[in-house]
């Protein structure tokens, strides 16, 4: 599973992705597995209320299901436009 | 339906104009073109970060929507990346309709929904040190007037 | 704060990016064309008459109010009259300001009041005849939300 | 005092504008008086619900007084815009 990482998520973390084996069912259960990896990893997921994750390209939940799902992004709330 | 997700900048004018020649029998054309601010006089840069992949999919999903909802002779998004200083044009939205209503309505909610739901991020680069911009509970209340 | 009411035609790319130009620090800018559209493909040709001497009065006072009630960077306006042709441009709005809500807001303000409190009256000349333009109770009505 | 007509009000009475004397204190007293003028003007006049009337270039009311005006317009609904 590739699992990305967009602005201060990559900055934290160190590394734009990590290409990781996983029998993780839920979003959450996958964060628990990250923050076992290391301190960035605890420091990017300290507080999940300022993330979103996005499944295969679709925004998502952290209770969602990762079954059959191939990639999975972290990155803070969006700020595009003006 | 036209989605460009670009590093390169692009000229709002030309853009306006051949999105209008594009739409003939619109009676309607409304334009908003983002622009990066100076902060308070001291933004070096910006650096807007985005999701390759999903970009184009989470515009075209946004602009689909609004077609739903509007009568629409064509909508047009531009949105870019990278490295931009200030007075550059970050992006543009373009919507013909009709009647002025839809068209403006449109805009908004393409708006509405570029700024909380794609995915971009953007980075100020001031003398004093690198921040991420952070997301307004406004922005997100914007979205529940549709 | 720019008003032009003119006989000539004019470039809508051009006036956005001229009027972005002038109203640096705005993060938003937005601007409204208004095309002649085709009157089911017999539209011959479209005539605009106003009431010289009120008519730029009318417009600036609109605009005048608009600013007192929006954060506004800049606003344009311009109007044609006279003789204009399906696809020709009949007027257009801009406006900018530091954030797109008050820009979307001001720029809509405007067109709503341009279009019934703006002395200009137009007439549809088609295969079949002429005929002015009626005012639609929808226009009117949409004073009220303001 | 001028009195300007435009669109189909101008169409109807045949001229842009007539310059008059007249003692009339309201616009509707000055309507009663041009409709003493001919049919074109009866014509013109024949349902005040379409017209408006500007007073020195100002939106006005029907029941506005002409004191000290100078300019008087009379026309239909304005259509400006798209």
């Amino acid at each position: 599973m590739d699992v990305l990482y967009f602005a201060w998520v990559r900055e934290r973390i160190g590394v734009p992705r990590d290409t990781i084996e996983t029998d993780a069912a839920t979003v959450n259960d996958l964060i628990e597995e990250l923050r076992a990896r290391g301190e960035e990893y605890q420091f990017a997921f300290e507080d999940i209320r300022a993330l979103r994750v996005a499944l295969d390209q679709e925004l998502s939940d952290f209770d969602a299901s990762l079954s059959g799902v191939k990639e999975v992004a972290f990155f803070p709330p969006m700020t595009g436009g003006e | 339906m036209t989605v460009r997700v670009q590093e390169e900048t692009f000229d709002p004018g030309l853009e306006l104009n051949s999105f209008t020649q594009s739409v003939q029998g619109a009676g309607a054309v409304v334009s908003f073109t983002g622009v990066v601010r100076d902060v308070e006089g001291k933004l070096a840069e910006m650096l807007i970060e985005h999701y390759p992949g999903m970009t184009e999919k989470a515009i075209s999903k946004i602009v689909d929507e609004a077609k739903t909802r509007w009568s629409l002779a064509g909508a047009l998004v531009i949105h870019r990346y990278g490295q931009l200083g200030a007075g550059d044009q970050i992006m543009m939205v373009a919507t013909a309709s009709r009647h002025r209503v839809d068209a403006f309505q449109a805009a908004e909610f393409l708006m509405d929904y570029l700024k909380s739901r794609a995915p971009f991020w953007k980075k100020e680069r001031t003398a004093s040190g690198d921040s991420w911009v952070e997301a307004r509970d406004e922005d997100e209340d914007a979205l529940s007037r549709w």
